[in-house]
Parts: C-alpha cells; structure tokens; sequence
C-alpha cells in the first residue's frame, strides 16, 4: 500500500531523509519511531505529496490521508466545515459519521476550530481526515496533548477501522508503549535514516529501543 | 570577511562621490539618501519589530514643515534640523498611542489614513502655508557656514543617513533589538519575557519616524520649498517597496534597496527623455518597465536584492 | 427631514461603490491572503473598456457585460503573477499586484490615452419620500445589494466557497485535505476582477474615470475591506457604507473640505475601540 | 507564592474557567490535569495576564496582580512555557534564550543606540548565562541554528530555557512533555525534579499522568472550567470523579 | 546656461511638465503644444537664425522630480517653460531665479508673482481673473445673490474661491452658500440640496478633473433649477465630452482662445487659428485650455529672443517685461510690476450649445471690444 525505495529528502541543503525505503502492507499498522528531528514528519509529509523527493521513489496504493502534526485547522471555520473539508476529495460532505465516532465534535460542530483546547482540535484533525474515506492514514503524533480517555478512544477507533474495514495505518507516536500495542510491526528513524526494523514484540525487548522509547511514559 | 570591508569600502566611496559629480548627479544623490535613511526606518519597523507603516511619507513631512517653519521665523537652520526628528518622534508617540493598538492591515490601513489626514490639515492651515507651501525656506547653515551648493547637502546626507545607519546596527545587535524582533512574532511570549510589548512598538515607531523626520528636514533645506504636494501617499509604499526589494530586516537592504529603486527611476525617466523618443515613452517607460522590473526582482529574488547579491543568506539566517 | 435623507440614501450609494471594490479586495485576500492593490485596476479597465464598446455603438449590456469579462481576465492575468508562483509570500504578492497596478498604466495610456473618460449610465432622477436619488445610484445600490447577498451565501453556504476561504485559513492544511490552493487563488482573483468590473461599469457613468483613478478607489476600498478584516464580506459592506454615509454627512452638514478625514477619522476610531476589545493571545495562532 | 481566588472567564457565553480558587505554596509542584478543553490553558493565561478574567483575584507573593499587564507579572516572577511553541522565529535559539534575560537586564533604546557602558555589561552578562542555560536543557550545540526550524521537542526545550533565563520564582508550565518520546521525557522530568530542589515553585498541566504523578506534591482536576478534586496525586487518581471525567479505563 | 553660442548652435528651449503621476492629462497637452510652436518656428527657418530645440523632462508631478528635472536640464538651456503643477512650479522657480534663467510658468498660482520674482512669468490667467471676470458677468445680468463651491484641494480653485469672496461686494454680489468639498467627493446632493435651501440665483461651481464633471452630471440629475457657472477649467473637451448631451445650456467660462471662431476677424482670430487648426489636424480634436497654454508661453519666449535678439539671459529678461504680445491666451503686456500679463477682458463666459461653446451676447460684445482695442 506504501511503498518508499531510496528516498532523500532535503530543505534547502540540509538533508532530512537519507535513502530511506520503507513499506506499510495493505490492511497493516505499522509504527514509525524515532527522536525528535529524525524526519518522521518529513516522511509523513512526503508521503502526503506536500513535500518532493529529491530522489528515490514512493508508491502509494490508494487514498492516503494525513493527520498533520501540530492538527493544522482551519482557524477561522467552524468545526463543521473543517471537517466537511476533510472530504474534498471523496466527495463526503455530511459529517455525521466522524460525530458518532466523536460525540464531542458534534457538541463543538459550531464552534470556531482556533478557538478549540488543544486537545479539542486534535480530534477535529483526526475527524477532518476520516473524511476522505481513507485506505491508508499516516498518523504523525497520534496522542499529542489528548487526554489519556481521548487518547485510547481514538487508539481503539484505530484498531477498529483497521480491523474492520482493513484501513492501513503508518502511525508516528511519542508514546511507544502505545504503538507497539497497536501496531505489528516498527520502523525506527534516526537522522534521517532507518536504524531498525521489525516486529514490534521483538522491538519492544531490545534493550535499546526501550531505554529510549519506552522510558518514562506509562499511561 | 567581504561584509567587513564592503562596509567602510562604500562608506569610503560614497563620501568622495560628492565632490565629482554634476549639481544633476547630486540631486539624486540626495534623493537617493534621503529615501535611504526614511526605508532604513521603514525596515526597521516592519522588518524587525514587524509593524506596517503605509504612512512612512506623514513624518517625511513633519520633519520638513517643522525645519521650514522654525528657519521662517528666525530660528537657526541647525536647530530646526535638530528639531525635525525631535518633533516627528514626538507626534509618532502621540498618533501611536492609539494606532499601535491595530495589528497587520489595521495599522497599514490607519497609518495611511493618518497620512492622507495630516496632509490636507497642512493644505488647509494657514501657518503651513495651505496647498501652496512654504516658499523661501533660508538655506542650511551652521553659525557663519552656509551650505550654498548641492554638493553641501550631499555631505549632510551622508553625515545623516550614516547616523542612521549606525544607531539603528546599534540597536537591532542589542537588548532591545531583540525584544523588537521577538515581539514581531509572538507578543504573547515577548509579554511572557518581560517585554513591556506597547511600549518597545511605541519607541520603535517613534525611532523610524525619526529617521523620517531628519530626511525631511534636509529635504526642505535642499530644496528650499515645503507643500502637501511634496508628500503624497505614494511615496510611504515606494519606501516599502525599497525595503522589500532591497531585502526587508536587513539594515544594508534597505539602502541597497533605494538605491536601487531611485536610479531605476531616473534612469527611465532620463531615458524617456532622450531626443527622438516616442511620445508615450514616459509612460511606457517610468510605469511599464520600472513594474516589470519591480514584479520581476520581487518573484524572483524574493528576499530582497542584497541577500541575492550576497549569496549566504541561507547559511546567515540566524544572524542578520 | 428630507435633506437628512437625501444625504442618507446618497451617501448609501456612495458607500456601496465603495464596497463593490472592497468586496474584490475580501475575496481575493480571504483566499489567497494577498492584498491586491490591483483592485482599483479593475475598476480602471472594465469603465475605460465600456465607454470604449459604448462609445464605438455597441449596445448597453453588451458593452458592459464585455468589460466585465475583461476586467476577469484582468484579474486572472494578475492573480498569475501575483501568486503564480511557488514560494511567493503573501507580501511579495502584495508588491507583485502593486506592479501590476502601475504596468497597467502603461498599456492603458497607450490604448485610451491619459484623459479621463465617462460613459453614459442610467439617467435623471427618482423621489423617494421628498429625497431626490439619481437612477444611476439606485442601480448601484441594487447591484451591491445582490452581490454581496450572493458573495455572503457563496461563502457562507456554499462548499467551494468555504473550501476558498479554507486557502487563506491555512494553506499547508487545504494541501493536506487535497485542495489545489494555487488555483483556488487564480479563481479567486477572477472573481476579483469581476467584482472590480462590475463596480467599474457602474462607476463610470458616475464619475469620470482615468488610467490612474484606481488610487482614489483603492484607498476608500481599503479603508472599508480592513474594517471587515479583509475577509468577512459582510462587515466589510458595514464599513463602506459607514464611510458613505459619513462623507455625506459630513459635507450635509458643513465639513464639506473635511470629508475625507471625517470618513477615515471615524473608521480609525471604530477599529481602534474594536481593537482593544480583542487580547494579543486570541490573535495569534495557537 | 500564589493564590487565586473565584476566577471565572467564559468566552461567548460559554465558561472555560469557572470559579477557580487554587493555592500554591513556596517550592511546591503542582499539577493541573483535565480533559480537553477543560480550561486549563485559560487558566494559565489568565494567572499569566494574557487574558483577561470576568471575575476573580489573583496574588503573587504578596501582590494583587490580576489588573497587572503581562509583562509586569513576568518580572515579579511568573514565567510561562506555553502550550504552542511561541519561538521567535527568525532568531538564532541563542537570540531567543537571551530574549529571555530581558525583564532582569535594563539597556534601553538609549544606550544601545550609544553603546553606553550600561548596554556592554549587560551583553555580557546575558550571553554568558543564556550560554550556561541553553547546556542546562542539552540544546548547546543548536544554539546557532534559526529556532523556528527546529524539531519539536527542542522548541519545546528551547522555550523552557527562555522561560528559565528570566530566573522565574513561579513556573507555568502548559504540557511541557507533548512530544518528547521516553528518552527526552526523562530527561525533562529529572530537568524539573531539580527546578524543585532549586526551591522554583510550578505550576504543570501534563496529560501524561505518569509525569504528572511522578513529579506533583498535588494535582489539582479541572473539569468544564471547575475544579473536581484537588490532592495528593495518588488520591485524585483514585477519584471517582477524575476516572470518569478523564482518566477513562485505561488508567 | 551659456549666454551667446555661435549662430549655428540651435537655440535650447527647456519643458518641464508632468508626464505621469497626476496631472498627466495637463501636462501632455502642454507639451503637444509646445511642440507645435516649436516645430512652426523651425518650419519659418528658426530664431535669430538658429534652430529651434526642445529639451523636455516629466516632474513625474512631484516637486523634488521638479527640482531634478531643472538640475538635469539647466545648463542645456538657454530659456525653461515650467511646469503646470503648481508645487513643482514652485519648487523650481527659486532655482531658476538663481540661475536667471527666463521662466514661463504654466501653473495659474498666484503666489508665483506676488512677490515678483524678475525671471518668473506666469503664462495661464491666474485663477483671480476668472472670479473677477464671472462678477463682471453676474453684475451685468443683475444677479445679486450666488452660491460658490470650491474644492479645498486644488489650489487653483481655493484661490479663485478667495478672489471671488473678496471682490464681490465690489460687484454689488451677495454670497449665499460658500461651500467646500474635496477633489475625491463623489457625491454633491449635499451641496445641490443648501443651494435649494437658499436664495441663489447662480452655482458658481470651481474646481479641476473629475469634480468638474461628476458635479455637473448630478447638477442635472438634482434637478436643481439655479443655474451652474463652471470656470475655465471645464473648458474642454474634457468636460464636454464625458458630459455629453447634459452640457446643453451650462454656463462655462474659457480664455479667449476657445472660442476664436467667434471673434470678428483681426489679428487675435488669425493667431488662435494658427494654432487651432494644425492642432485639430494633429491630434483629431481641439487644443484644451492647457494646449493653448503651453502654446502661448512658446510665442512669448520666441518673441522675446526675437526681441532681445540673443538668448543672453539678462536681454531676454528686459524683452519679457516690456513684452506686448497676442497669443491664443489673449493679449500678453508683462511689466516690471505684471509679471501675469493679462486681465480679464481675456476671458469669455459661454454656454454650451449643440456640444460647442459659445460665448454669450455679453461676452461676444466683451470680447468685440477688447479684440477691437489691441
Ligand atoms: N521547513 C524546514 N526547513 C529546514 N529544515 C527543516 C524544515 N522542517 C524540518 N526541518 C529539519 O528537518 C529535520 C527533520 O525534521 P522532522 O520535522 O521531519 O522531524 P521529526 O522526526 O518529525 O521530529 P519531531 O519528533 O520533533 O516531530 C530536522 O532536523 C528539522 O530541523
Ligand atoms: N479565545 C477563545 N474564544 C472562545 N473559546 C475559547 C477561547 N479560548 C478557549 N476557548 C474555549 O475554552 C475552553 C477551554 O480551553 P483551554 O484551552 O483552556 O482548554 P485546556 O484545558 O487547555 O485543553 P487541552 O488539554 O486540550 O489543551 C475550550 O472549550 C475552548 O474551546
Ligand atoms: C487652470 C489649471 C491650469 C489649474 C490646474 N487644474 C490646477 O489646479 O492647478
Ligand atoms: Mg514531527
Ligand atoms: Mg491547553
């Protein structure tokens, strides 16, 4: 479904990705770790064609939709039309799907999105790209300020679509111990290149991977 | 290493120039440096501390009415030109009080309105000598020395537009050129600092008005005539666009800028002028090549002329 | 009384001239964030065009209706080179569009020369309640009237309108959901130059019109479009029509020299009793 | 060091603070979980000045501050890490630590247009503590680099060394961990462990409760703008009211 | 500028006169003009002898262009028609004053001659003629009681405005209304509304540009009955032309030059011909008001030279002031202490009739006799 052969990408002269290859099956969940400045972002973005490679190549094998860091809203839309926008490109323009999943949006449909908490807004980013009827969805920073009930909400909102309708998830997530449980297998990103791979049992043992990653944090 | 000798090379240069050129060459060199010192002003507001002023061109004016009309009525040209600046700074502090409190297009919008405001005040008073101006305006003069030709006043440029240059290096490399640029991004976190956040705008605008305010009370010296006419609104965007051009947020920018933008223009219009040039080539050339060429440097040298012409800007963005 | 609404109802019609430019001004920076100080340049070009079509015999309507379509393409050639570009900052647009103003000088001095043009419009005059309005100004009055009503529910109601307005929002996102930003812009610019066509052709039989009135234009324009922040239609009309109205006023009852910084006085003073009524930390992205 | 009493703000109609009174002691770690939306970042800038409230009162060390502007609670003390991170863009991380010295220093426009010997020593004696604070949060070897270009996490330790260079009696600290992975966690948590033992008094939202637990002597619960439970972290975890509200069935 | 030059040397006449920015649609008509002039005299062999030469600069409408323009061109020149923007104009004539360099203004200020600076002429009527000339009318037709409107913006109308205040009592004329507005207002029901109010029989209406015509485009539409007097400044196509049909009846005044058709046969018709007829020829309509400015300032230089025959500054001077010359403007008498040279027997007041103006039964006898007497 994702495909990345040899691929560099760099902002100006400075070069974030360094020929990284890297692939997400169809109907897989696969988690994406790394330090910050590794170029997960970078990936995500490139992935969601905003960035060009500079080499290398990337396939995609359907609708892919991003869940940008850092939510990136539509400040000065509601709610609502925030996330009728998630659909443009599938055509979804009634949102009530997203509000079932997310009963707090319907509360805040109204609301002006850069008037929301920080955690309010994550969710309209998550609803906004559950729009465009995803087959793919890259995650970057899945739990960023949520709160811990929000967090496994959406976590097992996750699982389900994975599980459900087969929707393939590359997930960018701080907090480790939660990739690792909801994803099969992990990439692990540093500088730019892909230091480590595999299943995410076996990663959550090496001794390395989890002074770095798993320390600290338990939710 | 070629930073530190450019400096003090053009410095060096420009000094001479007035002793070599024509009474035509000097005209625009004080134009030019007068343009230069009002842009360094605009540069530093909107470039550092991140305020738009579209009414640059009002404190251009109040530097040259205030010079004009204290040398009428008997005070020293030295102390009127030491009052230009002093009564500018003094009306941006109070026209800032209110206006600071707009953001972005608000501010640019009230700056202009306060320019178009001020003007037809001064074409409608009697003292500032209505539409018409102010005529017989003395020459310059220090005790017994008068500034009888040009190449006087291009030495007074110099001296000003150098004085300028010096204290706004001096203040941007320093505590509060920090706060400055700090608050152009978020006044929030500068507050958050310890940044007295209207305060620093105030004193920023009332120091760019300044600027303004010496250029203007050379400007009445020199030509010896002040109107409402002198001033129009046109002339604070073209001290935007030299400050874009020449690179906004850099003090050498600014001047590059000017320079840039004043020789285009007389040079179309000198152009224009030549024997046996049609009779729409004024138009053509003053509006349609100096557009091209202004759109063209903005699309693709968008960081202004003197980065490009630098070359390091992406290794220096942190330092400026 | 009658006086009071003589000047009222003009002063309206003044105002909504005013607001048929600022509305392209709203449109394209809601869009596209850029300032176009081409506005008034579209104004320019569709009245030179239609006392040309009109004076050259071709029918009211027809002559109209054609300038406006210039003034489009007016619009779209500028939202080309204004945001054609990749990577072009929304101040660098702002240059690129003032360029644009003044290269249009050029090309309208050597097609209409450098004298000012009017066409004719609707004329005499109509009484309403003892208030002489001339007929030209109703037309203009019911002209804005529709196109803000329509601009207000296009935005407002309609998807591609929010999914417009989602551009200027914030533009990395509307790449994200799949917008093509750089054409919603040139769209938008069309749209600009339409509405700065319409108020052109309007304008026209009104007040003569030269290559270089665009400065008057803009000004006011500017002055009503910042009112509503450059973006929200509606408040932007508010802010003209207070500029009108003010105006008339104003010469109505005595300031006739003062007019000006009555109307742009008065429009400071409401923004800056806005202003300190919003804190730093509302304004500025989370 | 600070005690709010009945602060309330709402936007529009709708309370995002509601009534809050809250005290905290000299050198205590407080924390402030809640779920989204609760009003926690409100609450921060109403204690920090950059909103205003509807109601209530503030003091800090013994100053009513409420009608004070931002910028003058800051140099009583109060520094905050915001919840966004409000670098300074185009400045150097060196440019934006020092920025940070700025309530604690005094050169005016003045002496630095003259280079007065007043704005020298000032110079020097920022530079050499905004270097001592940037080895402090690990962020030495960026100091160079334009901070807006930096990753998350350093922009988020970058604003804690601003915050810091201000030499602060009260810290505010609006999700200082969102992210950090493990590792970098750590390494803030230990960061903050010896704030306290330097005697700073803070102030934490977090919604890793772990952190907050870890590093809390009481954690205060916001919900729809109220406070639901205030304890030691060990009893509001076990709060009916907290589970239900925000900790959810995974905690 | 050098004094003497050898005969072959063609004689440098300056131009500065706005080529763009604002007063664009004044000053290109300054220039056709002067260029006719220019080429009519080469076209009869020259001045002394000499070529005939032009150096044109744009003050881009802006005084310090101005002051660039007269740096650039002053020591090419032997004498300098100035600019028509009354600020440039302003700016420059100190310089000029300097240097002695002869200075035919085409801006109407009156403070360029008070005081009387010896190398600074003024070429167009300064605007006091014209409110002089227009109560002279008002007195004749027994109107008693006017309403004035004057743009607050335009120099040139602030300062007919002011003579029209201050003489009228001399005509035994009452100003009713005395009402300001700006160059940018666009809109005059206020205005039309007080005259309704009061108990004017005439609108005198001053100002320049658009004003001019958006003014009296509403006038019709206010259906206003009290007459409306428009100055000189209307004078030309264009006003007449955006007016179209709804001109038909107004009252406009003009110099002598608009309407030489009208004039009995003498030595005025046949000069306002000479250059009237080329310039329809030229340029397909005929010379506005600033045309025949510009036109008038080339005769009296080229007549001065003549008279003083040589381009010496100081000779050239000494023919200027004691200059008597016909010109499409009127009859030109310069002295020592008139250095505006005309008067107001120079003006004629029409009304418009089938898109044309023309002068009244009062000024068609006016101008009988002022024609006869020269
Ligand atoms: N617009 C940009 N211009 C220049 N450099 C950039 C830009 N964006 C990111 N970088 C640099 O590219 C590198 C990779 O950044 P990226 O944001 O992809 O990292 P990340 O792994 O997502 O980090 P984080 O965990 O903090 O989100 C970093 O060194 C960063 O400084
Ligand atoms: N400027 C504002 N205008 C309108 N509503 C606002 C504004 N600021 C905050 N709110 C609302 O107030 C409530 C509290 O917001 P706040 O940011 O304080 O929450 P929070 O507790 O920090 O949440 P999070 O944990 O998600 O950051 C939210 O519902 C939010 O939508
Ligand atoms: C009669 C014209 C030469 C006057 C000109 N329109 C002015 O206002 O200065
Ligand atoms: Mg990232
Ligand atoms: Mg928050």
């Amino acid at each position: 479904m994702i495909d990345v052969k040899d691929l560099v990408v760099s902002y100006g002269t400075a070069t974030a990705l360094d020929h990284v290859t890297l692939t997400v099956g169809r109907g897989e969940m696969v988690a994406l770790l790394g330090p910050n400045g590794a170029g997960k972002s970078t990936l995500a973005n490139t992935l969601a064609e905003l960035l060009r490679p500079a080499s290398g190549t990337v396939r995609i094998g359907g609708r892919l939709a991003l869940i940008p860091e850092g939510r990136q809203l539509f400040p000065d839309l509601s709610v609502a039309d925030n996330l009728a926008l998630g659909g443009w490109r599938s055509g979804l323009r009634d949102p009530s799907s997203v509000y079932e999943l997310l009963p707090r949006l319907a509360e805040l449909a109204g609301r002006r999105a850069g008037v929301l908490s920080g955690g309010e807004q994550q969710m309209v980013a998550f609803g906004r790209a559950l729009m465009s009827r995803p087959e793919a969805l890259v995650v970057d920073e899945l739990s960023l300020g949520l709160a811990p009930n929000v967090t496994a909400g959406l976590a097992a909102h996750l699982a389900e679509l994975n599980r459900e309708q087969g929707l393939t998830v590359l997930l960018i997530e701080q907090n480790a111990r939660l990739a690792f449980d909801l994803c099969g297998r992990a990439y692990v990103l540093e500088s730019g290149r892909v230091v480590t791979e595999g299943e995410c049992a076996e990663l959550a043992g090496d001794p390395r991977v989890a002074s770095a990653y798993l320390g600290g944090a338990i939710t | 290493m070629i930073r530190r000798v450019a400096g003090p090379a053009v410095a060096a240069v420009t000094l001479a120039l007035p002793a070599v050129l024509d009474d035509s060459a000097l005209a625009v060199y004080i134009l030019l440096g007068l343009a230069a010192m009002v842009t360094v002003g605009v540069s530093l507001l909107m470039g550092y501390a991140g305020q738009v002023s579209l009414g640059q061109g009002a404190f251009y004016a109040v530097g040259a009415y205030t010079a004009a009309l204290l040398s009428l009525h008997g005070v020293p040209p030295l102390a009127g030109l030491v009052a230009a600046p002093v009564v500018a700074a003094a009306s941006a502090l109070v026209i800032g009080v209110p206006l600071l409190r707009l953001r972005g297009h608000h501010l640019a919008f009230a700056t202009l309105a306060m320019q178009l405001i001020l003007l037809s005040l001064a074409g409608q008073l009697e003292v500032t000598g209505g539409d018409i101006g102010l005529q017989a305006i003395p020459q310059f003069s220090v005790g017994s020395f008068e500034a009888g030709g040009a190449s006087a006043y291009a030495y007074l440029t110099w001296i000003g537009l150098a004085l300028v240059m010096l204290v706004t290096r001096n203040v941007i490399t320093s505590r509060p050129g920090r706060a400055l640029r700090a608050l152009a991004t978020s006044e929030t976190a500068a507050a958050s600092s310890g940044i007295p956040v209207g305060r620093y705008k105030l004193v920023v605008f009332a120091l760019s008005a300044a600027f303004a305010g010496l250029a203007g009370g050379i400007y009445c010296f020199y030509t010896g005539y002040v109107a409402p006419g002198s001033f129009p609104v046109l002339i604070s965007i073209q001290y935007i666009v030299m400050a874009v051009v020449g690179g906004l947020g850099t003090i050498w920018g600014a001047v590059v800028g000017a320079t840039a933008i004043t020789l285009l223009v007389q040079g179309l219009n000198s152009l224009a002028a030549l024997p046996g040039m049609p009779s729409y080539a004024p138009g053509v050339l003053s509006y349609a090549v100096y557009a091209l060429v202004l759109i063209l440097v903005v699309l693709f040298l968008p960081r202004g002329l003197l980065p490009a012409l630098s070359g390091r800007f992406d290794r220096d963005r942190g330092h400026r | 009384m009658s006086a009071f609404l003589t000047y009222l109802l003009n002063g309206l019609a003044v105002g909504c001239a005013i607001a048929l430019i600022a509305s392209g001004l709203v449109v394209i920076h809601r869009v596209t964030g850029v300032v176009n100080f081409a506005q008034g340049t579209f104004a320019v070009v569709a009245g030179l065009c239609a006392s040309s079509l009109l004076g050259l015999g071709f029918p009211h309507g027809l002559s109209e209706l054609a300038a406006i379509l210039v003034a489009a393409l007016a619009g779209l050639l500028t939202g080309l080179a204004a945001i054609g570009r990749r990577g072009t900052t929304p101040l660098s647009s702002l240059i690129v569009t003032l360029g644009v103003g003044v290269l249009a000088y050029a090309v309208e001095i050597v097609l209409w020369g450098d004298q000012p043009r009017s066409a004719p419009g609707l004329a005499g005059s109509v009484t309403l309640a003892g208030a002489r309005v001339q007929t030209q100004h109703l037309l203009v009055i019911g002209v804005t009237a529709a196109a803000f009503v329509l601009l207000a529910l296009f935005f407002g109601r309609t998807y591609l309108g929010k999914a417009l307005t989602a551009c200027a929002s914030n533009p990395y996102a509307a790449r994200v959901v799949g917008i093509d930003t750089r054409l919603m812009g040139l769209l938008a610019f069309a749209l600009g130059g339409l509405l700065g066509g319409i108020a052109g052709v309007l304008v026209t039989p009104l007040r003569p019109i030269s290559f270089d009135t665009d400065v008057t234009l803009i000004v006011n324009a500017f002055a009503a479009a910042v009112f509503g922040a450059l973006t929200r239609p509606v408040i932007t009309l508010a802010g003209a029509l207070l500029l009108g109205v003010a105006e008339t006023m104003a010469a109505g009852y005595g300031y006739g020299s003062h007019q000006l910084e009555v109307a742009l006085g008065l429009m400071i003073v409401v923004m800056i009793v806005q202003a300190s009524r919003r804190s730093a930390i509302s304004q500025e992205p989370a | 060091m600070l005690t709010v009493t009945g602060l309330s703000r709402s936007f529009g109609g709708v309370y995002a603070v509601r009534d809050v009174s809250l005290a905290v002691a000299d050198g205590e770690v407080c924390g402030v979980i809640g779920p989204n939306g609760a009003g926690k970042s409100t609450l921060f800038n109403l204690i920090t000045g950059h909103l205003e409230a509807d109601h209530g009162q503030i003091s800090f060390r013994g100053h009513r501050v409420e009608r004070l502007a931002p910028h003058r609670r800051a140099r009583l003390g109060m520094s905050i890490v915001f919840q966004a991170a409000r670098v300074f863009r185009g400045m150097t991380v060196r440019e934006n630590v020092m920025v940070g010295m700025h309530g604690r220093t005094g050169a005016g426009f003045v002496s630095a247009a003259l280079r007065l010997p007043r704005h020298r020593r000032d110079e020097r004696e920022i530079t050499a503590e905004a270097e001592a604070v940037l080895s402090r949060v690990g962020l030495a070897e960026w100091a160079d680099r334009p901070a807006d270009l930096l990753p998350i996490g350093q922009q988020r330790a970058l604003q804690l060394a601003r915050a810091l260079c201000a030499r602060p009696r009260l810290l505010l600290l609006d999700e200082p961990a969102s992210g950090l992975r493990g590792q970098e966690r750590e390494r803030l948590a230990a960061l903050v462990e010896e704030l306290r033992a330097d005697g700073l008094t803070i102030l934490l939202v977090e919604h890793d409760v772990a952190f907050v637990t870890r590093l809390a002597d009481r954690v205060v619960v916001l919900d729809l703008g109220r406070v639901i439970a205030d304890g030691p972290p060990a009893e509001v975890r076990a709060d009916p009211l907290v589970l239900a509200a925000y900790l959810g069935q995974s905690a | 500028g050098d004094s003497g030059g050898g005969a072959q040397d063609p004689i440098k006449v300056g131009l500065i006169v706005s080529l763009t920015g604002n007063y664009t649609p004044l000053g290109s008509e300054d220039k056709k003009a002067v260029e006719l002039a220019v080429e009519q005299v080469n076209a009869q062999g020259g001045l002394l002898g000499r070529k005939v030469e032009l150096v044109t600069r744009d003050d881009k409408t802006a005084p310090d262009q101005g002051i660039v323009a007269y740096n650039q061109i002053k020591g090419d020149i032997d004498v300098l028609i100035g600019p028509v923007f009354s600020n440039s104009a302003l700016a420059v004539e100190p310089l000029a004053q300097r240097d002695k360099m002869p200075y035919l203004s085409l801006a109407p200020a009156q403070e360029q001659v008070e005081p009387i600076k010896s190398y600074i002429f003024v070429t167009p009527a300064l605007s006091s003629m014209y409110a002089e000339r227009y109560l002279q009318y008002l007195q004749a037709k027994g109107i008693k009681t006017i309403a004035v409107a004057w743009d607050s913006k335009s120099a040139y109308s602030v300062s007919g405005h002011k003579s029209m205040i201050a003489l009228a009592p001399k005509y035994g004329v009452k100003v009713a209304v005395d009402e300001p507005y700006e160059t940018t207002t666009s809109d005059f029901s206020p205005l039309f509304t007080h005259v309704r109010d009061s108990a004017a029989e005439a609108l005198v209406f001053w100002g320049s540009g658009a004003p001019g015509v958006t003014a009296a485009k509403q006038y019709v539409a206010s259906g206003l009955k009290t007459p409306l007097f428009l100055t000189a400044s209307q004078a030309s196509k264009l006003w007449l032309e955006p007016m179209g049909g709804a001109a038909e009846g107004m009252t406009v005044q003009s110099a002598i030059g608009v309407v030489g058709e009208y004039l009995p046969d003498g030595k005025q018709k046949q000069v306002i011909e000479q250059m009237a007829k080329p310039y329809q020829q030229k340029h397909g309509y005929p010379p506005p008001q600033f045309a025949q400015d510009g036109y008038s300032a080339s005769l009296l230089l080229f007549e001065a030279i003549k008279k003083a025959n040589s381009t010496d500054q100081a000779k050239v001077q000494q023919a200027l002031e004691t200059m008597d010359l016909v010109t499409p403007n009127g009859r030109f008498r310069y002295s020592p202490t008139d250095h505006s040279g005309l008067s107001p027997e120079f003006i004629s007041v029409n009304t418009v009739q089938n898109g044309k103006f023309v002068p009244t039964d009062w000024a068609k006898e006016q101008l009988a006799k002022t024609v006869g007497a020269g």
